[in-house]
């Protein structure tokens, strides 16, 4: 009697709804899957111990493409099917779109992977957060780890055009501006997906730059570095969190040696890293991608959140977003009045022996 | 003196090396049928193309005289100014507009005739709407006139080989011009069909006052309804006269006519 | 040689021939005659496949070639020149004629009959590289014909070729119709608006109306016959 | 004996996917672990997928409307005969009544996401009619219609951001530059021919991106251009299912109105000079049209929709940034056209309706959604290759010059 | 931190000597970086060229823009790392690897390249000309998300195959042997094609077949044999295409087709579509004009300058810098 009443009940708790935008096709899509991937690892696991104070969670997947106009469908199509908090999206520019959305509606959003720094710093999206560092807070640092640490005189800002890279290539030349003893020496945008960046890197050469600090993703930053170490240009190369993945040590191979990337402190030895890690291995049978572990530490963000405040409710959410830490592969996180993490650390890391090394 | 309607001097046109037209004089008169005859690359087509704007000539001087106005030069004019100032042809290789209906066919014809703009045609204003009413009804008298009122509403395309000539032939005379150029109108049709066009050709004249320049092939066609005969052959102008005098020429019958007509 | 069996060849839903039979000898030149839209064209174009009869049989040799493809019929040494010229625009007139020996193999053969052709209409051989599209009308008739001539068929189908043609011409054309069927013994399948001439060069011919044959017979009785005048001649 | 024919035939079909699909399918390396997966699953699965879609494959390939054999020279006639059924006015009026009232409802009955995602389709129906202007009417291709669709769209976002002018105002405003840009490009390509006036207009629309993108100080660059209101009513204050509901209201009319134009001036004076460029370019200079005029009424009318499209969209979406304006825009644009029919407007509404509708419906399907929505317009184009519909002609009746309508 | 070798040292080494050393020494340090800027654009013209190849192939014979090909091509290059990958395991050398990763590449994409065709163009013959376009489309949709689909959304490194050639080295800084090995396959491939097309039966067959169907069936073509066969052989090259550039370049994901068959079409197009050296002229032109943006004015606008130089060209040249305006005969 007892027992199966207890079952009817757990039987009848209508599941949370996660929402989980972003590109899960087309060009960017390496950017939005592995959010997807992270989302459910995370989910399948607290559904296996019990769901939310007895709550099953559900997966809402929806893909925006990157392009604003898909992202307000997937938001409204999120809202209409009744997601109590969304993880996403990716790219800053859908994320802008999106947000009004979701703000009218009433409900919390975390993206892993939208830097732009608007989105948290202007005050316009309460419901907002996210795992990952604004542009300006990983410019600031490369900027001063450039100047102080390498010394460096003459910078040229690479970036790939993109909402990401652009962003945070602008606000390194405004911090190179305001500093003294270093001047921009060149400042232009690669065609992402180009064949060959060897006009570029000649031309980082012919302007006498004695260090690139690059904003982009990957893909480019390993063909720029390869181009300018076959030319036997071999000056520091700094970049962003874009970059500081698996990857990019991959494919660059050993022409990665020696660069310089910005991303959260050292998580690799976090445990709760390793375990992320080795789940995905085990479900997906590879290594996760880019903003995994950024999307993995939303996803137990909201999950603690909701399960702290003991509701879906917005409001509740919010406050245990801000009040209650959680522990996630980016260490112990809660979030501050802007939306932004409190608790992520930046560090600078660099290529050695084929690994990413803590440097600063 | 009849009024001259057409007047080209030492018309000269190269493509590359190849010199297809070489100094060739004509002229067309008011009221004439002059027809233009040749071999077989002689240059005659090219002719036309560059009298109608389709090639710029490299050299020589074309002028058309609207009857009651002043001659206009029209070296290096487009093709719809030449057309606007009332020459108008058919092509060797029919050129109809295949998915229109004949109708419409000929109502384009009437387009350099017609004024109304976008908006109008938005708007549908009482201009527009008569103008458009004028249109048809001057298209569908003009395909009576030709016999081909039946096919109106049929596309262009899937007319008998004949009446797609006469259309062609409908679709010029809709922009109202003066002098009407037909290049090998009775191509591909059996002497019976010959004859009918030899009688419309005729009517085209005397009823609607359109001088005809042409280039035939049928000598029984062109002997019959001509007034005058200019020959080319390589690119010149080898003899020009009455069809009599031309039936005799030696060397137009060495050239081109051969043994059996003049038999 | 060719045997067309109540053939009946349709356009979409419209049908274009209506049940024709005709048979063709080994070294004849037959003549098919009508008015403009009475279906020779399309009775041409369903024997080589072009558009393929929806009933009917049609033999060639003895062969069956209604379910054939195109190339395969024109494989078996059949060769038509078609309505409309169709040169190739964008190849040289010499290409133009080495297209139309495509088949064939003997290279030696190919530019003996090379050498032929130019040398039947001096103007090609002028003409030699420039390119087809840009021939003046009766230029690329010719040169139609001439690629046919290339094909060396056994059958050679030819529609309209005196169209657009300067009258010395026409009878050299037809001079050349004469010779190589008493010279080489190909078999010859005239359409032609030119009724008169037709008639007089052919062994046989037919009539055609609206998309069936109306008269069959001698080519001498067929230009005796009075309606045949009336209609055709233009007498 | 035909089913074993059939069974066969199937057969070499399995065995020829399973080999093409072998090392894309069978065969995941990850050279970054340097690990091989072999997926045999999978081959089992190509096997016995492609082994039934080739039954109904060749079924549908035997039942669909053949491609008319073309003879030489001349076309095929065109037989029409279920148009008949639905130019009875009875049946026509009372399927137009329907669509009235089913389409004053929808907001009503549906979720706000139906709302959004019908306002979207209706934004592309009138992005569809305008490229058919161009495309289907004067048969130019175009392949940067995007690019005036970002112009529209930057202008209301611009001249919002910087003189606070509102939508009603930009609407006009952002056509008109529209129009403008096309008269511009228009001018030194419309000599161009077939193709390569399609790459031209592909690199247009390729240039006004990449300006947009590089060009921070004008157009705010990738980031984008956020918070751009959405169309206000004087005076009222909207929620923001209000005004998404006023928004769908607002396409509704537009569309109406573009349908009411582009049916105009189709059947005008200048339509049939378009279609008449298009169908014989040589032939209609020498009927006396200028062919340049001509063309560029075509490429501005047809750019003057894109814009107003564009403005509604940036109205929609509030938030604009270049990447709404690629390449594949102008290729799904291209794409609502010429499976809606060249030229025809029920036929373009239609398509427009599917191809826009369709990718938001295949959500279900998350992760195959695009590769369904690839794999669709492929099998439309081999069933359907004129199109939904195919045009028509206006035909007119000559007792006392009554005209009789006949909309395609 | 190593310094690099900076030019400026050689002028600061230069001011010691005498004025006109050093204005020897800048025309020589331009010199170089012109050159070196035109060596990288050659190189990334000839990556265009080989994918231009195939684009303009099909559309010689079919007049379509084959948007596909790109992922063709693309679908060359994940076939040969997989193929590597394998081989790689059984542990072969470097050049076995490479020629049978490019063997397997070029079936592959030949056999996709000709069902494609079967399946997605070969039913639209008869159709209005615009209707393979959008099948072409479709069909480039579907195998970008079926690569994604069955193998992964991420760049992927992919193995340098290309073999260094020792007695390079010195110049290594100008040029390496990749790419002069990817220079010189396109010119090879050039040189192969336009003779297949201009000088052989095959090839005239192929010109017939595009410019009058119908005909060509007449005088014995099997059009449907020849339009498989363009198809294969442009697929062929794209998989060429595909293992090179993907090793000089290093990696691969699946959308690596789309934007490089935009600027291999471009290319076409600006050389003469249905041209081909026409393909490859064009595509050096292009690259070159991308380099030489890039190293002189503004590297953000490079493409903005490449479609410019398209439209200034086809103002100029309307059917493309070696394309014959075929003047219509009227
Ligand atoms: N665009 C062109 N390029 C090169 N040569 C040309 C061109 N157009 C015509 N020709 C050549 O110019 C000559 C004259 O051609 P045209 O078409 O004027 O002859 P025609 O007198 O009309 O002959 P036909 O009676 O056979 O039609 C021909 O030899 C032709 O080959
Ligand atoms: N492609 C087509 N589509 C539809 N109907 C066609 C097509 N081609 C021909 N027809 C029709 O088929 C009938 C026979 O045409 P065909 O061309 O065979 O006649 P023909 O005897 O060769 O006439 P012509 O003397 O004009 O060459 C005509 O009524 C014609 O209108
Ligand atoms: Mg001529
Ligand atoms: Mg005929």
């Amino acid at each position: 009697g007892k027992k199966e009443e207890k079952k009817a009940a757990k039987a009848v708790a209508p599941p949370i709804k996660i929402g989980v935008a972003g590109a899960h096709s087309g060009d960017l899509a390496s950017y939005g899957i592995p959010t997807v991937k992270a989302t459910e690892l995370v989910v399948k696991k607290k559904n296996a111990a019990g769901g939310i104070n007895g709550r099953q969670i559900e997966v809402l997947v929806q893909d925006d493409a990157c392009k604003p106009e898909f992202a307000t469908n997937a938001a409204t199509k999120l809202i209409d099917d009744g997601a109590n908090v969304v993880i996403g999206h990716i790219c800053s520019g859908a994320t802008k779109a999106a947000l009004s959305i979701y703000k009218d509606g009433k409900i919390v959003t975390m993206s892993p992977s939208a830097t732009n720094p608007p989105l948290t710093q202007s005050g316009d999206y309460p419901n907002f957060f996210r795992t990952i560092a604004s542009d300006d807070a990983q410019a600031r640092m490369e900027v001063d780890f450039a100047l102080n640490t390498l010394k460096l005189k003459k910078i040229a800002i690479i970036h790939d055009k993109g909402d990401y890279g652009k962003g945070l290539a602008e606000f390194a030349r405004e911090f190179l501006g305001q500093e003294k003893g270093a001047e921009v020496v060149l400042f232009e945008g690669v065609t992402p997906g180009g064949l060959d960046y060897s006009a570029i890197v000649k031309k980082i050469q012919e302007n006498g730059a004695d260090g690139v600090i690059f904003g982009g993703y990957h893909p480019e930053a390993s063909k720029i570095v390869t181009a300018m170490k076959k030319k036997d240009i071999n000056i520091p190369f700094i970049s962003d969190d874009g970059v500081k993945d698996e990857t990019f040590i991959k494919v660059a191979g050993e022409y990665a040696e020696g660069v310089y990337a910005t991303g959260p402190k050292d998580t690799s030895k976090n445990p709760l890293t390793i375990q992320a890690i080795e789940e995905h291995k085990k479900a997906y049978n590879e290594d996760p991608g880019a903003f995994f572990l950024n999307a993995y530490s939303a996803a137990l963000a909201l999950v603690n959140a909701i399960e702290k405040s003991g509701s879906t409710d917005y409001d509740k959410i919010v406050a245990a977003l801000r009040t209650e830490p959680v522990d996630t592969p980016l260490g112990s996180i809660k979030f501050d009045a802007k939306g932004d993490a409190i608790g992520v650390g930046f560090s600078v890391y660099q290529v050695q022996n084929g690994a990413y090394v803590e440097v600063q | 003196m009849m009024e001259r309607l057409l007047d080209v001097k030492s018309l000269t046109m190269d493509f590359g090396g190849l010199r297809a037209v070489d100094q060739v004089n004509l002229d067309v008169c008011q009221g004439e049928i002059v027809a233009l005859i040749g071999p077989n690359g002689a240059g005659k087509t090219t002719f036309f193309n560059c009298i109608t704007g389709i090639y710029a000539p490299s050299d020589g001087e074309i002028s058309v005289i609207p009857p009651g106005k002043k001659p206009i030069r029209i070296n290096g004019f487009k093709p719809h100014k030449i057309t606007q100032a009332g020459m108008a042809r058919t092509f060797q290789n029919i050129r109809l507009f295949p998915n229109m209906t004949v109708l419409e066919n000929v109502m384009l014809g009437r387009h350099c005739r017609t004024t109304s703009k976008i908006l109008g045609a938005i708007l549908r204003g009482s201009h527009t709407r008569r103008e458009e009413e004028e249109t048809v009804d001057f298209s569908y008298h003009l395909l009576e006139k030709m016999g081909l009122e039946k096919y109106a509403n049929e596309f262009a395309k899937n007319l008998p080989y004949g009446a797609q000539r006469r259309l062609e032939i409908a679709r010029a005379m809709a922009t109202e011009p003066f002098l009407l150029l037909l290049d090998e109108p009775a191509a591909g049709m059996n002497p019976q069909e010959t004859k009918e066009l030899d009688d419309l050709i005729t009517k085209i004249k005397n009823e609607e006052g359109i001088s005809i320049l042409l280039i035939e092939h049928d000598m029984k066609l062109v002997m019959n309804i001509s007034d005058r005969i200019f020959v080319m052959e390589y690119g010149r102008e080898i003899a020009k006269g009455t069809p009599l005098e031309i039936r005799e020429n030696p060397k137009v019958i060495e050239a081109y006519l051969g043994e059996e007509v003049h038999a | 040689m060719l045997k067309v069996n109540n053939i009946q060849t349709y356009y979409g839903n419209i049908q274009a021939l209506k049940g024709i039979t005709l048979d063709i000898g080994e070294g004849e030149i037959i003549t098919l005659i009508g008015a403009n839209g009475a279906g020779k064209t399309t009775t041409l174009m369903s024997i080589c496949g072009v558009v393929p009869p929806k009933q009917g049989e049609i033999f060639f040799r003895g062969t069956p070639i209604h379910n054939m493809t195109t190339e395969k019929i024109v494989a078996l040494g059949i060769c038509q020149v078609p309505e409309g010229r169709h040169i190739f625009p964008g190849l040289t007139v010499k290409e133009n004629l080495e297209m139309g020996a495509y088949l064939r193999t003997d290279h030696h053969g190919i530019k003996t009959d090379l050498e032929y052709v130019l040398d039947l209409f001096p103007i090609l051989a002028q003409r030699r590289h420039q390119q087809g599209g840009t021939l003046s009308g009766g230029e690329q008739q010719m040169l139609a014909i001439s690629r046919a001539l290339m094909a060396k068929p056994r059958l050679l189908l030819l529609d309209e070729p005196s169209l657009g043609l300067a009258p010395l011409i026409i009878q050299q054309i037809f001079e050349i119709i004469r010779k190589i069927n008493s010279e080489q013994k190909t078999t010859i399948f005239l359409v032609e608006q030119n009724a008169n001439l037709a008639l007089k060069v052919a062994h046989r011919g037919y009539v055609m109306e609206n998309g069936t044959i109306t008269l069959a017979d001698s080519a001498a009785n067929l230009l005796d016959n009075e309606d045949v005048k009336k209609a055709y001649l233009g007498l | 004996m035909h089913i074993f024919e059939e069974i066969k035939k199937s057969t070499i079909t399995a065995v020829w996917f399973v080999f093409l699909t072998f090392p894309i399918m069978v065969i995941r390396v990850n050279t970054i672990h340097k690990t091989i997966e072999w997926r045999w699953d999978n081959m089992i699965m190509v096997a016995v997928g492609s082994f039934a879609l080739s039954f109904v494959w060749r079924y549908f390939m035997e039942h669909r409307q053949a491609p008319k054999p073309e003879a030489m020279g001349r076309g095929v006639p065109w037989i029409q005969n279920a148009r008949q059924a639905i130019k009875h006015p009875v049946f026509f009026y009372s399927a137009i009544a329907l669509l009235t009232v089913f389409a004053v409802i929808f907001p009503f009955i549906f979720s706000r996401y139906q709302v959004n995602i019908m306002t979207t389709a209706l934004i592309y129906v009138m992005l569809g009619l305008g490229l058919n202007i161009v495309v289907g009417l004067a048969g130019l291709l175009d392949l940067g219609y995007v690019a005036f669709y970002a112009v529209g769209a930057y202008s209301y976002a611009l001249l919002h951001l910087h003189y606070g002018l509102n939508f009603w105002i930009c609407l006009p405003l952002g056509a008109g530059l529209a129009a403008l840009f096309g008269i511009i490009l228009g001018f030194p390509v419309l000599r161009l021919r077939g193709d390569y006036l399609a790459i031209v207009t592909l690199g247009f629309g390729e240039i006004i991106r990449l300006v947009l993108e590089n060009w921070n100080e004008f157009s705010k660059g990738p980031s984008g251009i956020a918070e751009i209101p959405r169309p206000p009513i004087p005076g009222v204050e909207l929620s923001l299912s209000e005004s998404s509901v006023f928004l769908y209201f607002l396409v509704i009319i537009l569309t109406l109105f573009t349908v009411f134009v582009v049916n105009r001036l189709r059947n005008s004076r200048i339509g049939r000079a378009w279609i008449a460029l298009r169908e014989d370019e040589i032939a209609c200079q020498a009927m006396g049209v200028n062919k340049t005029a001509t063309k560029l009424t075509a490429f501005a009318l047809g750019a003057t929709w894109a814009g107003m499209a564009g403005v509604i969209f940036a109205a929609k979406t509030t938030f604009i940034n270049p990447a709404s304006f690629t390449f594949l825009e102008s290729a799904i644009i291209l794409s609502i056209v010429v499976l809606g029919g060249m030229g025809s407007i029920v036929g373009v509404i239609a398509s427009a309706l599917i191809l826009i509708l369709l990718p938001e419906y295949l959500r279900a399907f998350s992760e195959y959604r695009m590769l369904l929505f690839g794999a669709v317009l492929v099998i439309m184009m081999v069933f359907r290759p004129q199109g939904l519909v195919s045009t028509v002609r206006q035909t007119y009746q000559f007792k006392g010059l009554k005209k009789d309508k006949e909309v395609g | 931190m190593t310094s690099s070798f900076f030019a400026e040292k050689e002028i600061y080494n230069g001011l010691l000597l005498s004025r006109t050393i050093i204005l020897q020494e800048l025309i020589n340090f331009l010199m170089d970086y012109f050159l070196e800027l035109l060596l990288g654009g050659l190189t990334k013209g000839s990556i265009y060229a080989l994918i231009a190849l195939g684009y303009t192939m099909v559309y010689g014979i079919i007049e379509l823009i084959n948007f596909a090909h790109g992922e063709i091509y693309m679908i060359g290059a994940f076939t040969a790392l997989i193929a590597a990958s394998i081989l790689n395991m059984l542990g072969l050398g470097q050049i076995t690897i490479l020629i049978l990763a490019s063997i397997l590449a070029i079936i592959y994409s030949s056999a996709y390249g000709f069902t494609m065709e079967k399946i997605a163009y070969k039913p639209l013959r008869h159709s209005p000309r615009l209707s393979p376009l959008i099948s072409a489309i479709g069909m480039s949709i579907f195998f970008q998300n079926y690569v994604l689909l069955a193998q992964t959304s991420d760049f992927l490194p992919f193995p340098s195959l290309l073999p260094e050639f020792e007695f390079l080295q010195p110049y290594r800084h100008i040029i390496r042997s990749p790419e002069i090995f990817i220079l010189f396959t396109t010119v090879v491939v050039m040189v192969l094609l336009t003779v297949l097309i201009k000088f052989t039966k095959v090839g005239k067959a192929m010109r017939a077949t595009a410019q009058d169907r119908k005909m060509a069936m007449l005088v014995g073509v099997d059009v449907n044999k020849i339009i498989s066969m363009t198809f294969v052989i442009g697929s062929s090259t794209a998989a060429i295409g595909g293992v090179l550039i993907a090793s000089f370049i290093g990696q691969i994901n699946f959308y690596i087709g789309f934007i490089a068959g935009i600027k291999a079409f471009t290319a076409a197009v600006l050389g003469g579509i249905g041209s081909i050296p026409g393909a490859v002229v064009g595509s050096l032109i292009l690259g070159c004009t991308e380099s030489f943006a890039t190293g002189y004015v503004l590297s953000d606008y490079e493409d903005v300058f490449a479609f410019g130089l398209l439209v200034l060209i086809l103002i100029f040249r309307p059917a493309g810098i070696l394309g014959k305006s075929s003047s219509e005969k009227v």
